[in-house]
């Protein structure tokens, strides 16, 4: 039997030993009415023929020269990243509650939390969250409870990617909290913080500062940062981890710093998988680590005084605080954050800060070549990191099935005229010399 | 040995493995103030000395891959490396998920196909793949109720009931939908108190959140009862899915009439824990919830007789209460989930339960004959069991977590311990239905080895774990306490 | 620098602790005439960088559905397999010289061992070999080490894998053995037993009898092996190991069993990989241990009983025997034979049965597909494994290159009109259809 | 624990993972005679059964990605695991060493290529990728001379010349040529004895297989002068290029005038070495021996432009000594050692020497100046040298043997010992370019302190390992005699 050790002979001395005499005997306490047969699903496969299907399956996918950013980043994953991270032990290991029998995992998380704490410029992180968006609405909550203000809302600019603010209103939609929507300045592509002044009074629990923002562009963290902490508000900064090995990091935004910092760890070696898994992030200064959500792991010691590692302030958490919980998560995204760790620990510093200026410089290398094409224009003028905004001047529907035909993906439209177009390290000059040279074909025909 | 330093010891200023740097030709023009000042405080070192430190840490843990690994609650059951080999094809990984669906056609046949079958062998009538975890598939089946009520103007539902016996994510995830919990005792045969249901439902009731078989390790044989009395009283039944092992193709949760379910791949479908997580909690809808379902989920059209998979979005389900994370789910995880039931069938998924429950009958037969008591005598075990060591405490002044670290150096992993709170010096242990009658039976030896030693040497039990069978021999017993009152979180050179 | 650790520091400090200035320092005793500039080698490239191309060679590679067996098999390997096989531990050990930390090799070849012995039906095996071929050359020298005989003839069938005829030729070339060709029935594709006497009282120091052959045929392995013991020849099988499930083990073979049993492994859980890495195996009877080449792992015990594994009768190998070693082998083919053990464990005697099985059936069904088509005629009437030869009533090279257009590669071509064609339990119905309808079609044509 | 047993022992008659076993439809019709008749007695086990316990044996293994391995001769260093993720990637795995060479333009393009950089860095008119190992490699070359000398009728040179501190497979090669081996001393300082040399050439003289550096971990500095006596004689020169890692970028033996070498891509080129292989050990060739360099080879055609690769055969090359194995070579190792090559390129190859040199230098010079013996004092090590342990052996009667199996205990993997065997006591240490300077220093506090223990406690030196750090602690010093007089090489159920 598929997975299933027993043999006919173990099957009979078992049910001797439990005194019954058949497997419906184990089911005796479901009520009759209730039973079923095995469910009709489609046929069984053998390994070998399942692996024949996802083989198939494997193969019509992807495949395509891509340049869509959103959320989402292709970035190169050293092989020993994963080829570590599958092995059984952390693979098939639970969530490390027996600490002594856990090490591996708890010291990774341990050097996960401490590097992440370090990109950050915080003092401390979690053990990670589900993704990117779920993290910024656990981080709205998050600052919602270490407010004394009475009121509940939350600044959240136009510039942070739709999805991620999507995602905070369906997970904190009963929660009381109002997000204020914070425009930008729609030339720049950026918020213009002597904008600000209109928000001021407001009584703003926190504000959410994306960087880059959704449209790719730099935001002027500084001022942002300054004018929310003059009015009393957490700053919540949602954060590309790539970018950190170049711009200031959160906890270095404006006089005091960022109170939290989160975003989806995904450019840090994981697979863009159609989705997921990835995980979110989050860290934050040490005077509001009783409120952080999800497991924490601190280092410890035994009788002889062996260093050790343990999960730990689990007070917080559902399985002891129940209701009462700073979050209901429990299963988070652990294995990876044990890529994240091998894929930071791999690149260093100095490789970390390589693939963000890689990135930048083929942004503004495809940047200055696609704008170069007639009919079409940057969008906005703000500074960018590996993302910006192209508008055209016929539908970008046409356009993108039309270079799709040549197989580029070239972007994520923002509307019908709007692509919002990224480029990381992973793209040649030549890939680049493609698109654009495809685009510029396209372009140059009449409309059809 | 490397893994008893942190990676950070390891490195040194300028070392470099630049063969996993791009080439950077123009150098950075962007405003000094926007920059960092500092490099981050990553490690700099090898590609030798990170592989050998994560290939050493690996080895410091327990794992199924390595050890039985009876945790109840958890399914900690053999995950196939094909599942793993298979998500991992290079066609799979590649793909962003905002790219247009034709290059996402082989992967969303199988999510489609996924949710198809997860409808049929829980009984839903409508399945989404979305949330990223139990948690998540509770938050989006509590709030697909709280939907329904508000969709129908009953805004004075308020309140969900929740077993005393409840995980920890189901009061928390009720209290996080904006609902007050209040609590419903269990009896003492592990059953949910009848009387007490009956007396707090009422027109403030939205719902009951309850796991069948409970995480008491026994089937509620009420369930048809406690569902009328809740639905009569006009609210909705949640059933947490993370027991699920016990019953697949035995009884489904949609025929005894909940609304919503959510359901733990990485339990009953054999996806990795991963040292906690990623796993994936796709949630399950009746036919009056299905609208509520959370986005996105796959559709399949036929296109000239031919199927065309693609995503459903808010637009297309107008009452859907939305999308819990950014993009499409855990996919990565979902397809292992899928290759396991490709694997297994109908009559696979009967059979786990089967063997699921043989093998924790058996081994609460064999431990009862040794003299360990269980919690609930009288009933059957469903694939888990709890067995109390209260006679132990009081008599050898031996805990649960003495057991549980002594088990250790037997290399066994421990099974859940103080959980259900309800039980004192609990063990809650499922074996699953990937391990052998063998190996159960050394289980028993052990835990009757360490009874033993409970009683002649009973230092050496409550001083365990003494010899973790683990490279370098892990440390003893590690102190929490001292971890929780002065928090270390993050290293620092000193 | 690429997998170097080294700072500049560290450069410095430990120039100054050797005493010397510079790297240069270091190859003083190079003779100045000698030194050379770096080589001129193609550009380095990242890991991204070789990832893409690599990524691209593999897409250009395989992809066809193919009836090529000749000595290299498709089997289904279970993806277990090569997920531990390539675990670190295994993948980047050494050949197990301190035993004390090398004992999961060990045991794995102490293990593989007794699955080789147990599947041949012979008392011991080596620890591999590099090939098949090779190893049937190790065989034959051997066989004339084993043999009191003064001649060092062997009898090689006609019906033995040429390639395998090949590389015995070329490797014991230099030994004075001669090979003497022993020619089989034209009509059954196999050696006809009474044929045998013309070979009789030739002094013969062994024969080599394939099983099945060359052409897939099943060889009458008993009355082979009783006329060569008869002749006071040692018998060399030279099998398939899958097929071994299945059909009667060396061991069985006729009164007294083959002396010695040797194939390629690779039908057990290795890729085709264009051919190679594979292993050879190689059992034999007891008697003849003291002869046997190649690394053997025994099981011992340390002072306190514990058991343990050792590399064990070094006496015979090169690095203790030098020019009388057994075998000039050091380095073997490890790693592969503990793929081997992952797979046979996996598989287990019903499992790999099934394998044999469902190849048989399919050759079967095939077989019947294929000669139904006018124009194609089975060459042989003996029974067969996996394999069968077909011929063709018009040029096997055109049909070839028609069914590859088609996507398929229907097998190795024998001479102008003969196919040898293999068929393993990785080809569905449709698969077996699809060949034969495109054949069909091909074969109905008029010749170009 | 599972690895304890072997996996015979976890087996039970019936038990089947028959999700691996295909399904048979009819049954087979051969004739009974032909059939076997008891199943094979391989191990009835479940996949986690499998999974567990070879996961756990994996674990009882030192390796370079979990220990420093500083195995004189062996080159232990870092194997990147690019090189294996690549060289898996389905596309090359799954295709059929016989199919059309259309279908392999991918992986002949990487040999071709490896083909073409291997002869430039060794210096060598061309290479043939074929031969298996080193060994094999060895073959090759020296059949080649066979063949030269044939060729020119020079049917009397049946004698190769063989130091006496070459490796084993060296002399064993040559007799497996069919030759005489005729052993050559070597001096106090490490060079080959010229006088020696001189007396023995002569016209029976075929060749004379030279390491360089040798395995003395010293430089031959007179080769120029050694191969031109060869030579004059009317001999051919051979190099063993397992050392090529001390070398490369640096100096190369076509320049020194090597007609014949081999390469173990399993060293230099850093493919794994798997426990005990595969390796790969091409072959290169002078001019004069390039026509017998053994088939297949990859040859580049221009197809419009375009290259279009092709094996060549014996057809092709009629002088060839021919194929040497069934296919074309160990590919799926050659593939390895192409990724690890292109990634380095021509300044990389030189860095490997420096570096490799460096570390050897400087853990010689720090040995040395804790007290450890040298045996060549007043030799500049190459990428590896030579320590005699006889001092430590005649004061404290603490042997090589003692030593290497207490740095067992310190979580090194021992240096190579006895070998070569001229040096008495000797440890051949080879640290590798990969490994820190911190892991060095480690290596020297060791040996330090296992001196301090020799000359406090032999007993704890001489009756190492104690405590070796895998799970489970490992087995004590093995008895390898008992082992050999009474050789249990398969289990059997008793
Ligand atoms: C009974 C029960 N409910 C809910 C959960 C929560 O699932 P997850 O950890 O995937 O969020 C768990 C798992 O720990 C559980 O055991
Ligand atoms: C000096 C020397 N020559 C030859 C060989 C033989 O190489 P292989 O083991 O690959 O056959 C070795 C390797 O052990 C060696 O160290």
């Amino acid at each position: 039997m598929p997975f299933i050790p027993h043999t006919e002979k173990d099957l009979q001395d078992m049910l001797s030993d439990i005194g019954i005499s058949s497997l419906d005997g184990l089911f005796a306490e479901i009520p009759e009415s209730l039973c079923c047969e095995a469910p009709q699903l489609l046929p069984a496969l053998n390994e070998m023929e399942v692996s024949r299907l996802m083989g198939e399956r494997a193969g019509k996918d992807g495949g395509m020269l891509g340049f869509i950013g959103g959320g989402a980043y292709e970035h190169h994953i050293p092989a020993a990243v994963w080829e570590i991270t599958t092995r059984g032990e952390f693979y098939s290991a639970y969530t490390p509650y027996q600490a002594e029998a856990s090490q591996g995992t708890l010291q990774v998380l341990y050097e996960y939390q401490s590097m992440i704490a370090g990109l950050t410029g915080l003092e401390v992180s979690n053990a990670s969250l589900y993704d990117g968006a779920s993290a910024a609405a656990e981080a709205v909550l998050m600052a919602v409870r270490c407010s004394r203000k009475k009121t509940a809302k939350v600044g959240v600019p136009a510039t942070v990617n739709p999805r991620t603010i999507k995602t905070i209103a369906n997970l904190i939609g009963q929660q009381g909290i109002e997000l204020v929507e914070i425009s930008y300045d729609l030339k720049k592509g950026c918020i213009d913080p002597a904008s600000l002044s209109q928000y001021s009074g407001n009584d703003l629990v926190a504000i959410i500062i994306p960087q880059p923002n959704f449209f790719g562009t730099i935001e002027d963290v500084d001022a942002l940062t300054d004018w929310a902490h003059g009015e009393g508000a957490l700053v919540i900064g949602v954060v590309n981890p790539t970018s950190l090995a170049l711009l200031k990091p959160p906890g270095e935004w404006g006089h005091a710093g960022a109170d939290i910092a989160c975003g989806d760890g995904q450019p840090l070696g994981i697979p863009l998988s159609s989705g997921g898994p990835y995980f979110g992030f989050l860290s934050c200064q040490k005077k509001w680590l009783r409120q952080i959500p999800g497991r924490v792991v601190g280092k410890t010691q035994d009788r002889d005084g062996n260093v050790g590692y343990v999960l730990t302030m689990q007070a917080r958490e559902q399985h002891i605080r129940r209701s009462k919980a700073t979050s209901n998560i429990c299963t988070n995204q652990g294995l990876m954050t044990v890529a994240a760790t091998i894929y930071l620990a791999l690149l260093g510093p100095s490789g970390l800060l390589d693939v963000a200026k890689a990135s930048l410089q083929n942004s503004q290398i495809l940047k200055e070549k696609l704008t170069a094409i007639p009919g079409v224009d940057l969008l906005y003028s703000g500074h960018t990191f590996h993302e910006f905004v192209v508008k055209l001047n016929r539908p970008v529907d046409t356009v993108l099935k039309e270079l799709y035909k040549d197989g580029i993906v070239a972007g994520l439209p923002l509307d019908s005229d709007c692509l919002l177009i990224c480029v990381t390290e992973t793209k040649t000059l030549e890939d680049m010399e493609r698109f654009s040279n495809c685009l510029e074909t396209i372009m140059s025909r009449s409309f059809s | 040995m490397s893994g008893d330093r942190v990676i950070f010891e390891e490195g040194q200023i300028g070392r470099r493995s630049n063969h996993q740097a791009p080439k950077v030709m123009v150098d950075c023009d962007l405003p000094q103030a926007f920059l960092r000042s500092r490099p981050p405080p990553l490690p700099e070192v090898s590609e030798l000395q990170v592989v050998r430190h994560y290939t050493l840490l690996s080895q410091k843990n327990f794992s199924v891959d390595t050890q039985f690994y009876p945790l109840g609650s958890c399914t900690m059951k053999y995950n196939p490396r094909v599942c793993n080999t298979m998500a991992m094809l290079p066609g799979f990984l590649g793909r962003h998920p905002l790219e247009p669906d034709q290059t996402g056609q082989g992967v969303m046949a199988s999510l489609f196909e996924l949710q198809e079958m997860l409808a049929s062998v829980s009984g839903m009538a409508g399945v989404s793949l979305s949330p990223m975890a139990g948690a998540q598939g509770e938050f989006a089946g509590v709030s697909m109720i709280r939907a329904y009520h508000q969709k129908n103007g009953d805004t004075e539902r308020i309140e969900m009931l929740v077993p005393d016996a409840a995980h920890g994510t189901n009061p928390a995830t009720a209290a996080l939908c904006g609902f007050r919990v209040r609590e419903i005792p269990t009896d003492e045969n592990g059953d949910l108190d009848i009387v007490s249901l009956k007396g707090a439902v009422g027109p403030q009731t939205a719902g009951l959140m309850l796991t069948n078989p409970s995480t008491l390790g026994v089937f509620e044989r009420r369930v048809e009862e406690i569902i009328a009395i809740v639905h009569d009283a006009g609210g909705l039944l949640y059933y947490d899915g993370a027991n699920l092992n016990a019953i697949t193709g035995r009884t489904r949760p949609g025929d005894m009439g909940f609304d919503a379910i959510h359901i733990n791949v990485h339990k009953t479908f054999s996806t990795p824990h991963g040292g906690g997580g990623p796993g994936a909690g796709p949630v399950g809808a009746s036919q009056r919830l299905k609208p509520f379902l959370p986005v996105p989920m796959v559709t399949c059209d036929r296109v000239g007789g031919e199927p065309v998979y693609r995503w459903l979005n808010q637009d297309d389900c107008p009452d859907s209460i939305g999308q819990l994370s950014a993009f499409m789910g855990n996919i990565g995880v979902l397809l292992r989930a899928y290759v396991y039931l490709r694997m297994l069938g109908g009559a696979g998924m009967r059979r786990v339960a089967d063997y699921a429950a043989l093998n924790a009958n058996y081994l609460l037969a064999k431990l009862t004959a040794a003299g360990f008591t269980p919690a609930f005598p009288n009933r059957l075990a469903s694939h888990e069991f709890i067995l109390t060591l209260k006679p132990e405490a009081d008599n050898f002044g031996v805990t649960a977590l003495d057991f549980a670290k002594r088990l250790l150096d037997y290399g066994f992993y421990a099974p859940t311990i103080y959980f259900p709170m309800l039980v004192p010096e609990c063990l809650l242990i499922e074996p699953t239905e990937t391990e052998s009658k063998e190996e159960l039976d050394r289980f028993v030896a052990a835990m009757v080895a360490i009874r033993q030693e409970a009683i002649e040497d009973p230092k050496l039990v409550k001083e365990a774990p003494h010899n973790i069978p683990v490279p370098g021999g892990g440390p003893g017993r590690l102190d929490e306490t001292q971890a929780a009152r002065k928090p270390n979180l993050i290293w620092q050179k000193d």
